[in-house]
């Protein structure tokens, strides 16, 4: 079988990888017992196969087409059939971006399951974790291999829902039940910009499918081109107003800067949801999507839509950097270091680099999924404790998870020859091409990124162990004697399902920037997504004031948090003195959800009680008022017509047919010879009317 | 002198006579073809009736071992016409409330179905006063209406026992009739046509003009056997004689009648039993087919002589079951009527349907005479049952 | 042979008219019964004998014997006829009608030019050809007659019975 | 025979007008009885007529006239046993008494 057809073989049996975590997520729903070893091991066996599966597709695209061309095969089918034109069908696309991001998704999903099998150890409601967790990673694949917007946009909606259901998973928690709404609602509102596209995207294109390879019924993004021609909204071509329309969905999921406020929130949820969703795919779906429909966003060269691209991740980069260096919960910090990561992927998309986004895509992925798993662990160990200022000198106690923490922050804050330094790299070599103030904004933003994880690093690893100090303060005199004695365990190592997999996912965190480098087959990476891309130069002034900032940002932290630790989990932060109110205004998330809070949310209720009044009192009061017309008419009826005349007449109309009855009973004499007489009557008539005719 | 006045006067009428009779007129011919057979069957059976009367009484008594009449005349051979004469004589005597008419009608009534009867009655070859061809069918309807004198006679005379004896003689008639038109049938479907006459040609040939007789057939015996029971219950006699059982209701339903009246429905049943008794040798017993009958003259008179004996035969038979059978319980009487008598004729139909359809001799005997007494022994054997059952006595209420 | 005929109508039309005009019952049936011999003289007249014989057999047979009784079981044993008036309700209404009706035949009939018609030829019947016949092609009427016969003998019985069951 | 049609359909029809006298009039059931029978005699008496004086050929009058009378013998019998029955239930025959069914 040549290669095209084993292409061809592959994309027709690219369903199966959402289907085996599909179908282990239905198994473990319709269980009537919860059995905790039995979901588990389904699931982690789901996500095995699929991820075989995911490997063996990606190993395939790897050697691109035959001359070289990018791997593109598509397989579509109709899934609903209005008339013999209008249809609504669905396929599966196999190219580098779907393998990667499919790899990707798979593995890391394997890893994360295998630590929540430990996390989640004496949770009781373990299988409906499992099933949400599979029913999650089925979505996920489902987005990621759609090759029609229809499709993706069903399996968006269903990982909005899981996530929905995920970060609630302890719903006993007010905080978590709000959090969980809050997140829904926030994806909605991107998704209505979504939608839109999508309409409009159908409305311009006549189709939905991506590619179909079809010259005849050409792919939407096959017509790219052309509907760049058209004309869109707001002075931009149809192209671009449907690819601002998709951002704003891609800005909702992504968690950018009008609508990240869900994200922190949904640290709610148990905390290898947080990895799995919010960090690695979830959150990723939106660059992804974008990535997907890059030529929409390239069509029209000089559309304002990159840019506004480009500004909002800067922006969001910088913005939840600053947040993330003012935060106490261990688990916020990640949260808004993977909003700021997120944005400056979108940056990198918006600099006109496909490449650079995708890249930092995948790397953040396995490093911010390892950081999380830390964080995981950190919490088991410290049994549930969050917070950063109650911990302190994990170092000794968890040697395996302190050096892969380690290494997950050495990559995130970018330094030199870890992945992350290589992508990082890429997205600013790619901005500084576009714009330089916001290649600076965004080294800015790298600078913060190294110092807030360095500050975790020393809160969290170094010095002493905090964990009993507020409790030996005041919560002394109401504890019983037994309970004193030892009051807090030592924190302890995770056992080995916990360790291995961010083990695994270190190795990665670290090995995965090379393939992007130009020594690896000259940016293997980059000859793998977009070869036609131009590469931008690589300048050496870029690279070198990365590396200084990232050194500068550990330097930093080193000096504010490494030299002198903190005492006692009650002491400032020794950031505080020195920003002050500033200090306190990071830690409140610049007041974001309080602005929220007086702006949108006021305006809704007002707007709420107003519709309310409106409802009372005008649609109510018409209808009571068309009732009671109608029942006025009704009486008047009733009494002139039903009263009178009906009753009246039909009475009269009984009494003259009784009264005829009478006369006719008088008839039935019950004498049989009367009847014989009129039988005869008649029989003489007739032979009268003989005479006669 | 008187004698030569009409001797001379003679040839004076002879011509017209001589005339007349060479060419009568047309009516005088009608007339005359009418009054033969009517003088015949009158002049005959009547007399035959007086002796009969005579016979039944003389061998009554023999059989009772006591001598019947022999004052009037050498053995008591007057005796008929004594009885004749005291009956003429007697008065007449008609009840008060009587309805007059009807008690007047009735033994008029009486008397003419038995004559009617005779005229399809073949006395010898080619002798038959009326050659009808639904001869057989003239007889049972005109039998039927002698039902209607029984019970005038019984209405009549106000008399509670004469309407009980008449109201049993006409369930007795009625019920007994059916089985005999049916025994009937199964003659006239070998014969093939209803006329006395076929039928007795039917039965002529064979050895000595007897073996053809349809009495020597199994259904034919069995036919013989059904239709003089019948005859017998018809004319109410002996073993039926319920309606003048004299130990229980007087004389029936001619209590009230006396002296002339009373011959007249005397003469009635008695010519009533001898016209059956002709019927019956007519269909079973070869009416007037004997050895030695045939056309001709002399072949006529032996025929005659045939069908006055075989006649003669079955009265005595009817005398002799009158003194021997002890009188029917009349409930017995209806229930033999309707269980078995009816069901064998039936039967004997279907006898005769085998017998018709299956050529081969032989077959047709066995079959037929097997069929027949398996039924018999059925349908004795269902009627036994009832008749041991113990008596129950209802007492009026 | 004309003067047959008419004796025999002035025979049937007397019985008829006395069947029902006596005052006595029995004297009803018997009328009745001459005018049934009247009717089947008619059909001798006609050469219609088997008829005839039939209408014997069945009517004076039956019929009568079966009034007689019916006439029996429903009037006190003695009989007598009583005072009663004899005609119903609005006898002459019904008279009336009758009398009407005979009126419209007899007018008809004497205008009818069909009624003039002297027999084509000789009607003769043989009984076997009656047998065959209703053997033959009128063998569904004959089946259903035999039927209905039935019915009517079980019915009567049942509708007469019924006062012996009750009374034990 | 020089009797012409008319004269026996002018019989019958005298015949079925006695017979209606008897039954309309009559306060007696059975007479009612009696006079319905005259009737029925009075229509058989047309089907011989006609088969003698038209229809000779073929046997359908007279296979009709059989079947008449014994439809009549089988009316009269049962009309007899309602007599009876009602009479029962009446004590009487006058058809005047019979009205239970009045309207």
């Amino acid at each position: 079988m040549d290669h095209a057809d084993y292409l061809q073989h592959l994309t027709r049996q690219q369903w199966l990888i959402p289907l085996f975590p599909l179908v282990a997520a239905a198994i473990q729903s319709l269980l009537k017992r919860p059995a905790r070893k039995l979901s588990a091991a389904l699931t982690i066996i789901a996500m095995g196969l699929s991820c075989i599966f995911a490997v063996r597709a990606f190993l395939a695209t790897i050697g691109g087409g035959e001359h070289h061309e990018v791997v593109r095969t598509v397989f579509n089918f109709t899934w609903f059939k209005f008339s013999d034109t209008a249809s609504l069908d669905l396929g599966f696309i196999l190219d580098p971006l779907t393998a990667g991001m499919a790899a990707m998704v798979t593995f890391v999903g394997f890893w994360i399951f295998v630590n929540a099998t430990g996390y989640m150890h004496d949770d009781e409601n373990f299988t409906r974790f499992f099933c949400f967790l599979s029913l999650f990673a089925a979505s996920m694949l489902g987005l990621v291999i759609s090759n029609n917007l229809l499709m993706l946009f069903m399996c968006w909606e269903l990982v909005g829902l899981c996530s929905y259901l995920l970060i609630g998973f302890w719903y006993f928690k007010p905080s978590a039940a709000a959090a969980m709404k809050k997140a829904f609602i926030a994806t909605r509102i991107g998704d209505v910009g979504f939608f839109l596209g999508i309409l409009m995207l159908y409305w311009k294109s006549g189709t939905l499918n991506l590619y179909t390879h079809d010259p005849i019924h050409p792919g939407a993004l096959e017509q790219a081109g052309a509907l760049a021609q058209l004309t869109g909204w707001w002075g931009l071509s149809a192209a671009s107003t449907i690819a601002f329309l998709l951002f704003i969905g891609a800005m909702g999921k992504s968690a950018q800067f009008p609508l990240h406020v869900w994200l922190p929130d949904a640290m709610e949820g148990p905390t290898p949801v947080s990895a799995l969703i919010h960090a690695a795919t979830m959150v990723a779906a939106g660059v992804f999507m974008i990535g997907r429909m890059y030529p929409l966003f390239t069509a029209e060269p000089g559309a304002w839509v990159m840019d506004f691209v480009m500004w909002i991740g800067c922006i969001t980069a910088v913005f939840s950097a600053t947040i993330a260096v003012a935060q106490f919960d261990i688990k916020r910090v990640l949260a808004y270091s993977t909003c700021s990561q997120l944005g400056f992927m979108v940056m990198g998309l918006g600099a006109h680099s496909l490449v650079a986004g995708q890249f930092h895509l995948l790397t953040h992925a396995f490093f911010k999924a390892l950081l999380f798993l830390g964080a995981g662990c950190v919490i088991v160990g410290t049994h549930h404790e969050q917070d950063m200022r109650k911990m302190g000198g994990l170092r000794k106690y968890m040697p395996i998870t302190f050096l892969c923490y380690v290494i997950g922050t050495l990559a995130l804050s970018g330094f030199p020859l870890t992945a992350g330094f290589f992508s990082k790299d890429e997205i600013l070599l790619a901005t500084y091409h576009h714009s330089k103030l916001a290649w600076i904004l965004g080294t800015f933003a790298a600078f913060l990124t190294a110092f807030y994880m360095t500050r975790q690093i020393f809160m969290v690893f170094f010095g002493r162990w905090r964990g009993g100090d507020e409790d030996r303060g005041h919560g002394q005199e109401h504890k019983s004697h037994d309970e004193r004695g030892h009051e807090h365990h030592e924190p302890h190592e995770v056992p080995w399902n916990m360790w291995l997999p961010f083990a695994m996912l270190s190795v990665f965190a670290l090995l995965m920037g090379w393939l992007g480098t130009p020594w690896f087959h000259d940016n293997l990476f980059h000859h793998y997504i977009a070869p036609e891309e131009v590469a931008s130069e690589s300048s050496n002034l870029v690279m070198g004031l990365s590396i200084a900032v990232a050194l500068f940002g550990i330097l930093l932290g080193w000096l504010i948090y490494g030299r002198k630790t903190m005492e006692h989990a009650t002491d400032p932060d020794p950031l505080a003195p020195t920003l002050g109110g500033l200090f306190v205004f990071l830690n409140h998330k610049w007041y974001i959800d309080e602005l929220y809070e007086a702006t949108v949310y006021r305006f809704t209720a007002t707007c709420g009680m107003f519709f309310r009044l409106f409802d009372k009192l005008v649609v109510d009061g018409i209808l009571h008022a068309i009732a009671w017309v109608v029942w006025a008419i009704s009486q008047v009826f009733r009494w002139v017509g039903d009263e009178f005349f009906i009753n009246g007449g039909f009475d009269s109309g009984c009494e003259s047919v009784r009264l005829g009855g009478k006369v006719l009973a008088k008839l039935q004499s019950g004498r049989m010879q009367n009847y014989f007489r009129v039988l005869s009557l008649g029989a003489a008539i007739l032979l009268l009317m003989y005479f006669f005719t | 002198m008187f004698l030569s006045y009409l001797l001379g006067w003679l040839p004076r009428i002879g011509k017209p006579i001589a005339a007349f009779l060479s060419n009568p007129p047309e009516w005088v011919l009608v007339a005359l073809a009418i009054a033969i057979p009517i003088g015949f069957v009158m002049a005959v059976f009547p007399g035959i009736f007086a002796y009969t009367t005579l016979v039944e009484r003389k061998a009554l008594g023999r059989i009772q071992n006591r001598i019947g009449p022999n004052r009037v005349g050498r053995w008591g051979i007057l005796q008929p016409i004594a009885d004749g004469v005291k009956l003429l004589t007697k008065e007449d005597i008609v009840p008060r409330r009587a309805d007059k008419f009807v008690h007047f009608l009735a033994p008029v009534i009486a008397v003419i179905p038995s004559v009617l009867l005779f005229s399809v009655v073949p006395v010898g070859m080619g002798l038959v006063p009326v050659d009808l061809n639904i001869g057989i069918l003239f007889a049972f309807a005109v039998s039927t209406a002698s039902v209607l004198a029984l019970f005038m006679g019984g209405w009549a005379s106000r008399n509670k026992f004469s309407l009980l004896g008449a109201m049993r003689a006409v369930a007795q008639v009625v019920s007994y009739e059916v089985p005999m038109v049916l025994a009937a049938v199964a003659v006239v479907m070998v014969v093939g046509s209803l006329s006395t006459v076929r039928i007795a040609q039917a039965q002529s040939g064979g050895i000595l003009n007897i073996t053809n007789w349809f009495v020597f057939r199994p259904w034919g015996l069995v036919g013989f056997v059904l239709f003089t029971i019948g005859a017998m219950a018809e004319s109410a006699r002996t073993p039926f004689d319920i309606p003048e059982a004299e130990s229980e209701i007087i004389a029936g339903y001619h209590t009230e009648y006396s002296g002339f009246k009373f011959a007249l429905f005397q003469l009635g049943e008695y010519l009533a039993s001898i016209a059956m008794a002709g019927i019956t040798v007519t269909m079973f017993l070869g009416g007037y087919n004997g050895p030695g009958s045939g056309p001709g003259f002399l072949g006529g008179l032996i025929s005659m002589f045939w069908f006055f004996a075989k006649l003669a035969f079955m009265i005595v038979i009817t005398i002799w079951i009158r003194g021997t059978w002890p009188r029917v319980r009349v409930d017995q009487l209806m229930g033999f009527a309707w269980k078995v008598l009816l069901p064998m004729s039936i039967v004997n139909i279907v006898a005769v349907g085998f017998w018709h359809y299956l050529t081969i001799r032989p077959i047709a005997w066995l079959l037929t005479t097997s069929w027949l007494v398996a039924w018999f022994i059925v349908l004795s054997k269902l009627a036994a049952t009832e008749k041991f059952a113990p008596r129950t006595y209802r007492y009026a209420s | 042979m004309d003067t047959i005929f008419w004796i025999l109508s002035i025979i049937t039309i007397i019985g008829a008219v006395m069947a029902i005009t006596l005052r006595n019952l029995i004297h009803c049936v018997l009328s009745l019964i001459l005018f049934f011999l009247g009717i089947a003289g008619h059909y001798f007249l006609l050469r219609a004998d088997f008829l005839g014989a039939v209408q014997v057999l069945i009517y004076i047979g039956a019929v009568a014997v079966l009034m007689l009784f019916a006439i029996m079981l429903t009037r006190h044993v003695t009989g007598d006829e009583g005072p009663r008036e004899v005609l119903g309700g609005k006898w002459w209404a019904g008279m009336g009608t009758a009398v009407i009706i005979a009126g419209l035949l007899w007018a008809i009939i004497r205008k009818d030019q069909i009624a003039q018609a002297l027999p084509a030829g000789v009607a003769k019947t043989s009984v076997a050809e009656i047998g065959k016949a209703l053997v033959g092609d009128w063998v569904v009427p004959f089946e259903a007659m035999a039927v209905l016969l039935t019915a009517a003998l079980i019915g009567a019985v049942v509708i007469a019975l019924e006062e012996v069951i009750r009374k034990r | 025979m020089s009797i012409p049609l008319g004269y026996y359909l002018m019989l019958s029809a005298f015949l079925f007008a006695i017979g209606l006298c008897g039954a309309l009039s009559r306060k007696n059931a059975i007479i009612v009885l009696i006079g319905i029978e005259i009737m029925f005699n009075a229509g058989i008496l047309n089907f011989v007529v006609f088969w003698h004086y038209k229809y000779f050929a073929v046997l359908t009058a007279q296979m009709f006239a059989i079947f008449a009378i014994s439809i009549a013998a089988a009316e009269s019998a049962v009309g007899l046993a309602l007599v009876i029955a009602v009479y029962r239930y009446y004590r009487s025959v006058d058809v005047d008494q019979m009205t239970s069914l009045k309207g």
